[in-house]
């Protein structure tokens, strides 16, 4: 393939990423909006089913927190579904469950691409890979680092941050980066553009009502993240309250204003992985990856786990409930209690 | 003792993580060699995944590099910018990467395969965090089967940069100085890059395999160092404690 | 009830912070303002300091940016960088500075008197952080007594930027769009800035002062606002919560 | 003052600080000092006079952790006085108990400034302001944000970040940042130079033997200084177990390979506030600035607390010792103990 393509821009011919940036980097029309949006500290408990409805517009660039099956807010992707939302931009920055959710339920057309169609040591997707050979959701090539930078950009207010990663391969070809030079070394770094998803849901272990937060484990890029999106949702798994943010200030990393709604949701990353309560569902996830094979039996498995229940507390006493929890969380705590 | 070729690449992958290095790993094969070399060779190894985990004590393999086990009694669970950072700042030594295919520069596809890019014929994972590791870590090694397909001079979509097209290219495109793939290591070679062309290079040959296998097996020329050694087999030691302390299910190492 | 006139500048400011408002404070009578603020017309108001404190419960006045108080049962104790980005990103209203001179475009000089800067006659404390809160956050309050030499068209050095040289120029130099000083409060009269011009514009006169006197303290011409208003002076309830539960020692509103 | 100078370089005329740029911004040339930094997690502890003597050389660049006088590591900055170390350009992030002993000390001969003479509430540095006002130390302007970001890009590995500060003002003309364009958005940004010190010094709350370190409270830029520095000195109010710092691995701000050694120093931020521990002596600080005033004075001050002490501790018990620290304590927790 060949190697960029090259801009005509008076900054002398630089290349340039040459497939489509999704979402606008402006700092100042990011800026224009934050302006609005609410630092009241005001009590925030949602319900899902109703900010899926009133915080997500078909159309929309959407982001999910945590990382592969590790701590994703999965009530807020099934309802996605449940309520066929189409036409959504997504944030494919190992997203490996909650994007082959999303892309079961035909949600997403385009997407901004690190990793999506594997699940990591578990194989591959065979659906959201079909998804991916068919042409039917537009592409745009990133790699891990690459999303975490442009959503740190965000963050910073800034509507690029420069990096040593993706120089020189096809992933900058076909990525929306673009090459420059440092004024000082003269170096050649690759400019990656702010991310500002339109939405954000994460899923954290400690929240109190105003959406300060708490986060035990790996973060990912989830606090960058609550920085960059314009809506933010937080399921959380257990409300504490508000004194107790106070007693330990340190130990906030997502602040409150930063947040639009919070739902308590216990067991809220199951199937996934939830660090320090339970482990991944690998039987479940299997069988995922399995009825996946064959489009009829996925559309099946999507009539009966998420379309059929009408809510996530169905869908996890269809798959177990507390008794399947309790032996998830003896996995993760390595105790040999099946 | 008897081994099979996913043995010999982790045992050969983990003579060459040295004490006191740092190395980002994924799930499977690397972390099993990183693991191996922590419990014989290099107890001070530090094991970082890309997630945020930091040095954890690895109860069992993990299943995602960002689950649970990534931070088992960790000495830090950061962040993904962290651990990218800490890359990029010079200071993580080794990585190990997959592909679907490998030129002789070391540059690698785990992207696509063919020549449309919104229709692939095939798409694999993509980069993940390969790009960014392999960018930005001194040192990145490969374990494969090597055969002729997979050993091309054409690759279909360079997912993460070796040397590019040689010598300093990878330096001129921006790469930071002095980075690049270090040991491809397949079932039956070892292999290095010439120090001036950056040209993919036989170091040794492993057990039952002849000069002529590996050039048969690779889909361009390789280059030969002036002294080709033996790869030396898998001790009794590093087997025992990889079947039975590493992958203790086998899920890597096969049944 | 009898008032001085850094009571009334501290009661100015703190009824422009409105409820569910951000602000980043400084140590002194800004952060007088924005506690007094708090206690009688924002109870939402959200204080944070540049060393990193989020939503204090304010025990007693901090004596540096920095110390315990200023995340004493916080929210959050962060960093600098996160406090600053979270100016950049737009979502902090107001801040406060002072310094040693302003322009009639509100550009402030906190740095050096002299024309020149390896040896300037006289040395102030320099940014700090005033000059970032200056260009990120949206709306500048200063609050500073009034004299033709403070009040000068001639500033010796552009410290924190205010509207440059007014219109569009403090956009066109690259500084966010919509920023920029909002209230000048002095001893004499509260200011504003004109919508087009950006030039300095009286808004109200405080009590027991003229026309003229706000004129003659100034070292250029002032614009005035087409009504101008009589500033309210301090309520009893202002002053008591001021004097007995903000600064119960006077440190800053004096003895 | 005229605004700004223009560079000739091929990227067009774009805006330049004309002040001097103290340090490389180079990260190859960073990176391949850190490429034999050791990685190896092995115990650290040392003592003030061995450290300062060995890891700080007349000449290098140094920066200085916490924020005005609250977590300094005083033990190291006394001990910089003590062995007259000479010509050591500085970091001047809001440092201001810190610089003015070391500038007391003419141990400082540049400086990145963006607040260094004034003790904040407390008044103005005398001696600090002399030295200023004298030419004697040469000068870069920069804002703590500016400063900040500094570090930031050099903990990040690249050699500038973009940010919408300083544009426009005198402050970017006495600097040496340059003015880019971003290459998404045309919207212009200050680049500022990653800033790689030689040295620095952080005083922390609890570190284990391998220099993994806890810090409550505001962490000011500390994180961000720990990874850009070359070399860096913990110290710390407590050494923990190891085990403990593995039983909470969310609470490790700085990790243990930035770290080349470790000194426990209890009430090491003394006579500055330590957060949770003890509060700053404002008597003592107090002194300082009335001695400041006269030259003489100020020698006989300095050679009474630093040249005259053999260590810290001697300082401690000069300056009142354990009980002194025990009424700090109370004030601290704000409790009427005195």
């Amino acid at each position: 393939m060949a190697l960029g393509t090259r801009d005509n821009d008076t900054e002398g011919a630089m290349l340039s990423g040459k497939n489509e940036l999704f979402t606008d980097p402006d700092p100042d029309k990011a800026r224009a909006f934050f302006r609005n949006k609410s630092r009241s500290m005001t009590p925030k408990l949602s319900q899902i089913k109703d900010v899926v409805r009133d915080m997500i517009k078909d159309g929309d660039y959407i982001a999910i927190g945590g990382f592969g099956a590790n701590r994703i807010p999965t009530a807020i992707v099934h309802e996605i579904v449940r309520q066929h939302k189409k036409h959504l931009g997504f944030a494919g920055h190992t997203s490996t469950h909650d994007f082959q959710v999303l892309i079961a339920g035909k949600c997403i057309d385009r997407c901004d691409v690190a990793y999506i169609i594997g699940l990591e040591a578990r194989g591959l997707s065979p659906n959201a890979r079909r998804a991916v050979e068919s042409g039917t959701i537009k592409l745009t090539e990133w790699t891990n680092a690459s999303l975490s930078w442009r959503l740190k950009a965000a963050a910073m207010g800034i509507s690029f941050i420069p990096t040593r990663n993706i120089l020189g391969t096809n992933t900058f070809d076909h990525s929306a980066a673009k090459m420059i030079t440092c004024p000082f070394t003269g170096k050649k770094y690759a400019a990656m553009p702010a991310l500002f998803p339109d939405f954000a849901a994460i899923h954290v272990h400690e929240a109190d009502i105003y959406g300060n937060c708490r986060v035990y484990g790996a973060s990912v890029s989830d606090f960058d993240l609550a920085k960059a999106s314009k809506r933010v949702v937080i399921t959380t798994e257990r409300i504490i309250p508000h004194d107790e943010i106070r007693r330990e200030p340190e130990k906030t990393v997502i602040p409150y204003w930063c947040v639009d709604a919070i739902i308590e949701v216990p067991y809220g990353s199951y199937p996934g992985n939830m660090p320090y309560e339970y482990f991944s569902d690998e039987e479940h996830l299997k069988t995922w990856l399995k009825v996946e094979r064959d489009p009829e039996e996925l559309e099946i498995f999507l009539q009966e786990q998420i379309y059929g229940v009408k809510d996530f507390y169905e869908y996890l006493n269809l798959n177990g409930g507390i008794e399947k929890m309790k032996k998830l969380r003896a996995i993760e705590y390595l105790i040999n209690n099946k | 003792m008897e081994y099979n070729a996913m043995e010999l690449m982790i045992c050969i992958a983990a003579r060459n993580l040295e004490d006191g290095a740092t190395v980002v790993v994924g799930t499977g094969a690397p972390c099993a060699a990183a693991m191996l070399s922590q419990k014989i060779y290099s107890p001070n190894l530090c094991i970082l995944f890309e997630a945020g985990g930091v040095a954890p004590i690895l109860p069992t393999m993990p299943i995602s590099v960002g689950d649970s086990r990534t931070f088992h009694k960790a000495i830090m669970a950061s962040s993904m910018p962290e651990v990218m950072e800490t890359c990029q700042r010079g200071m993580v030594d080794y990585t190990f990467l997959g592909g679907a295919q490998i030129d002789m520069y070391g540059n690698i596809n785990s992207t696509m395969i063919g020549d449309n890019y919104q229709k692939p014929k095939v798409r694999f994972p993509g980069s993940g965090g390969a790009n960014d590791l392999a960018s930005l870590c001194w040192r990145t090694m490969m374990m494969t089967v090597q055969d002729a397909r997979r050993f091309t001079d054409k690759l279909d979509f360079i997912t993460s940069p070796g040397y590019l097209k040689g010598g300093r290219s990878r330096y001129d495109a921006g790469l930071p100085e002095g980075t690049g793939p270090y040991r491809i290591i397949t079932n039956m070679a070892v292999m290095g890059f010439d120090d001036e062309t950056k040209w993919m290079m036989v170091l040794s040959i492993n057990p039952g395999y002849s000069r002529q296998d590996v050039q048969d097996n690779c889909g361009f020329e390789l280059k030969w160092a002036k002294k080709i050694d033996d790869t030396k087999p898998p001790t009794d030691e590093e087997l025992r404690i990889l079947r039975e302390e590493v992958d203790p299910h086998h899920y890597i190492i096969g049944r």
